[in-house]
């Protein structure tokens, strides 16, 4: 049926069902945005640089000598991870919205929610994740007590995806926007407490000496909440943003 | 099967405003439509009403006979649309970004006929320059070497011919052509008169945004 | 079924509704609100322990119960207003977040004057109101992210989408924040655990919350019909409307 | 029945007095704020539709270039 045309080319493809390459289509999009991420090292170490420097405000603000700062190293290591996975959340969807590929993501025959669930993928790998293993680092600057070390990265790393997973939905709404960063913080912020709790609760736990698998438990119980719920509300506001 | 787009009684209301009203558009296999109006006519919004991407207006379209909420993954499926954008990621190679193009589009073409398509559109040499590199005359083109290696019916392309040179002008109206007379379709916003593109149908978008009552 | 839910979504058939409801609520609220506080201040005993600072309950309550309605409310008007396209819904929602948000800032207000003479300081990190702190920010987001769009057709679909992302999140907060509560204060004392109160000191406090939800509806209903002139003014009906009475 | 003797009891309510009725004022006060708000907000709205229908009507008798169909 396809009459051959003049170009080396073959004529247009005869009118197809939408097969499934679901699967293809989510890891062609993890891969092309490791490879961005890759290609520019430089905007992966933004947020682990603005977490050191958080955590050494602390010692000069506060006082050098190590009781004091071991009693708040845990809720201000996990606090100012948090803020650091925040502050990187604003270029989950901005880039590709200025050069056009976010728009292009909609049109796929994918669902968007799916397609959306690789990105952030991306964004846990490459920013989560480095947080959790740094955070040990700082906690020593912070002279954290034996113990809870391991705490601190596990519930990090998993509390860490549901900040990736409810801050992309913050950053569909305001990607569109001109200042949409800090309106971004403002909405997701609130949305982030619980796991804050639960990542301290756990900490605390742990220097007691106690059972902190838990609380551990609960944080990844919010995760699976998120990863249920999320990727619908992501897609739907990426549609406002774009489409209006 | 042929290829068949048509909507009907399509209206659609902006913030108060009738951009238009009892609008019916039909394109068929081996059709180039022209749409034609002044800025802010709505072109662009009937265009991506057309690939089913904004739901919320009145009247209905539909996509091989089949209303459009349901056959919309099957439009997509044979659907390239060209935006304002380039829709290229500027860190990576053009090679790449057609890569990501074939997968996303599920047609996994291998990478020969991608180089042929870069090729094709004058960009032999360049497939593995991170596209940042590239001049915007040669952006545009990674954009147009879509148009090639991505063999989908329905073209939706939303003023192509900005930022190009003559040369280029004449090419994008012969693959065109080329593609509706291979029985695909293009639906095409441009100022551009497409004067040797044979048969060009037209829709004029009036303009006159009549206030919704 | 079909036909009314559609004709629900009229702005016009809203609007002449409204007219007819909304005084009834006015003058609804204003009894049951006057009676309640006559009650509430004058007549309910005084509470053994805190003494008649306890009378603070009769605003409290009510507030927080109104500043958690109205987020539920807003939920439910933005998937309305998604879901089956009924613009009156998200009018509505649009007109009662700000009260939403005033009820919890007054719950704030008024739980923290309580704590004063209970718990001697101005702000206890007790786990209602901390709740209800993060509910302000919640309403807050959902106030911002609608005016933050050029147009207001997007505005309305995100504060629709927030609202119920924050709705889902609610008892999540709620959740978290009691069992940080109780992991760093012991059982403290919380102002409003009450063993059972004596019928003369509930009966005023359910006076006044009916006399709350009687002020929510006749508020919203009032600004709903304000919202449809502004959004539908150029419409026809409206214009005849207007024509006839001078 | 009544909970206190005299109106300067009700007032100082025994040292709460000035925590219960400034809690109560805020209320109070919110609530009365807020329907004058209301009231003159919906004033508002119409008089600015009146005016603009008002205009549009005059715009309309006098020959008029483009037919504005309700």
């Amino acid at each position: 049926m396809n009459t051959p045309m003049s170009g080396s080319i073959e004529a247009a493809e005869p009118v197809r069902e939408a097969g499934d390459g679901l699967g293809r289509a989510m890891a062609a999009t993890f891969r092309r945005d490791l490879t961005a991420v890759a290609r520019r090292p430089g905007d992966a170490l933004t947020p682990l640089v603005f977490f050191a420097m958080v955590i050494t405000l602390f010692p000069l603000g506060i006082s050098p000598e190590p009781e004091r700062l071991a009693l708040i190293a845990p809720g201000v290591l996990w606090v100012a991870a948090l803020l650091s996975a925040l502050l990187s959340l604003d270029g989950l969807f901005r880039g590709d919205f200025e050069d056009g590929t976010l728009e292009q993501l909609l049109l796929a025959p994918h669902p968007l929610s799916l397609l959306v669930l690789a990105k952030v993928a991306v964004h846990w790998l490459t920013t989560g994740l480095p947080l959790a293993l740094m955070a040990p680092l700082l906690g020593v600057l912070l002279a954290l007590p034996q113990g809870s070390y391991l705490a601190l990265s596990a519930t990090l790393a998993l509390g860490s995806g549901c900040i990736s997973l409810i801050g992309a939905i913050g950053a569909g709404l305001t990607v569109g926007l001109a200042r949409g960063g800090m309106l971004l913080s403002l909405l997701v912020l609130p949305l982030f407490m619980p796991v804050l709790i639960f990542g301290t609760g756990a900490m605390g736990a742990a220097l007691g000496g106690g059972e902190w698998l838990g609380h551990l438990a609960v944080i990844g119980a919010l995760l699976s909440v998120a990863l249920m719920a999320a990727p619908v509300a992501i897609a739907a506001s990426l549609r406002i943003s774009i489409h209006g | 099967m042929r290829l068949c787009l048509e909507a009907r009684q399509l209206a659609c209301e902006r913030d108060g405003r009738w951009l238009f009203r009892g609008l019916d558009v039909v394109l068929k296999a081996g059709e180039v439509l022209r749409v034609e109006g002044p800025n802010g006519s709505g072109k662009t919004t009937l265009l991506k009403i057309l690939c089913g991407q904004i739901a919320d207006v009145d009247g209905e379209v539909r996509w091989q006979g089949r209303a459009l909420p349901r056959a919309r993954a099957d439009l997509l499926a044979n659907l390239l649309y060209l935006g304002h954008a380039p829709g290229i990621k500027a860190n990576l190679s053009a090679l790449e970004n057609l890569r990501w193009y074939q997968a996303l589009g599920g047609e996994g073409r291998p990478d020969a006929e991608l180089e042929a398509a870069l090729a094709e559109v004058g960009l032999a040499g360049f497939e593995d320059v991170p596209t940042a590199q590239l001049s915007a005359g040669q952006k545009r083109r990674v954009t147009l070497a879509r148009l090639v290696s991505s063999r989908r019916a329905l073209w939706v392309l939303d003023e192509p011919f900005t930022a190009i040179d003559v040369a280029g002008v004449a090419a994008l109206e012969r693959r065109l052509a080329s593609h509706a007379a291979s029985g695909g379709a293009v639906l095409v916003t441009t100022h551009h008169p497409l004067s040797n593109v044979p048969g060009v149908r037209r829709l004029t978008m009036d303009g006159q945004r009549q206030v919704a009552s | 079924m079909w036909a009314f839910f559609h004709k629900l979504g009229s702005p016009r058939w809203f609007y002449g509704i409204a007219a007819r409801l909304s005084p009834w609520c006015w003058a609804l609220a204003l009894a049951l609100i006057l009676v309640g506080s006559v009650w509430g201040l004058a007549f309910a005993p005084a509470d053994y322990q805190q003494g008649n600072s306890f009378r603070i309950i009769y605003v409290h309550v009510p507030a927080a119960f109104l500043a958690q309605s109205i987020f539920l409310a807003l939920a439910a008007s933005g998937f309305v207003f998604m879901v089956w396209k009924i613009k009156i819904a998200d009018m509505a929602a649009a007109m009662m977040a700000p009260l939403g948000a005033a009820m919890t800032a007054i719950a704030l207000l008024s739980g923290s004057v309580w704590g004063k003479p209970t718990w001697g300081t101005w702000w206890q990190w007790d786990a209602r109101l901390t709740s209800m702190l993060i509910l302000l920010f919640l309403y807050l987001g959902v106030m911002l992210i609608r005016r933050a769009f050029a147009r207001p057709q997007s505005g309305a679909k995100a504060a629709s989408v927030l609202a119920m992302v924050g709705v889902i999140n609610i008892p999540i907060i709620k959740y978290s924040v009691e069992w940080w509560n109780t992991l760093h204060q012991p059982a403290s004392f919380t102002i409003t655990e009450r063993p059972a109160m004596p019928v003369e000191m509930w009966m005023p406090l359910l006076i006044m919350v009916l006399g709350f939800y009687a002020f929510f509806a006749a508020f919203t209903l009032t600004r709903t019909r304000t919202e449809i002139l502004r959004r539908e003014g150029h419409k026809r009906w409206v214009k005849e409307l207007f024509e006839e009475r001078p | 029945m009544m909970a206190f003797e005299s109106l300067a009891e009700l007032v100082s309510m025994g040292s709460h007095g000035p925590y219960v009725w400034t809690a109560w004022g805020a209320t109070l006060g919110f609530l009365l704020l807020s329907v004058i708000l209301v009231r003159g907000e919906s004033r508002g709205v119409r008089r600015t539709l009146r005016r603009r229908l008002r205009r549009d009507a005059a715009v309309a008798s006098s020959p008029s270039e483009d037919q504005d169909e309700g």
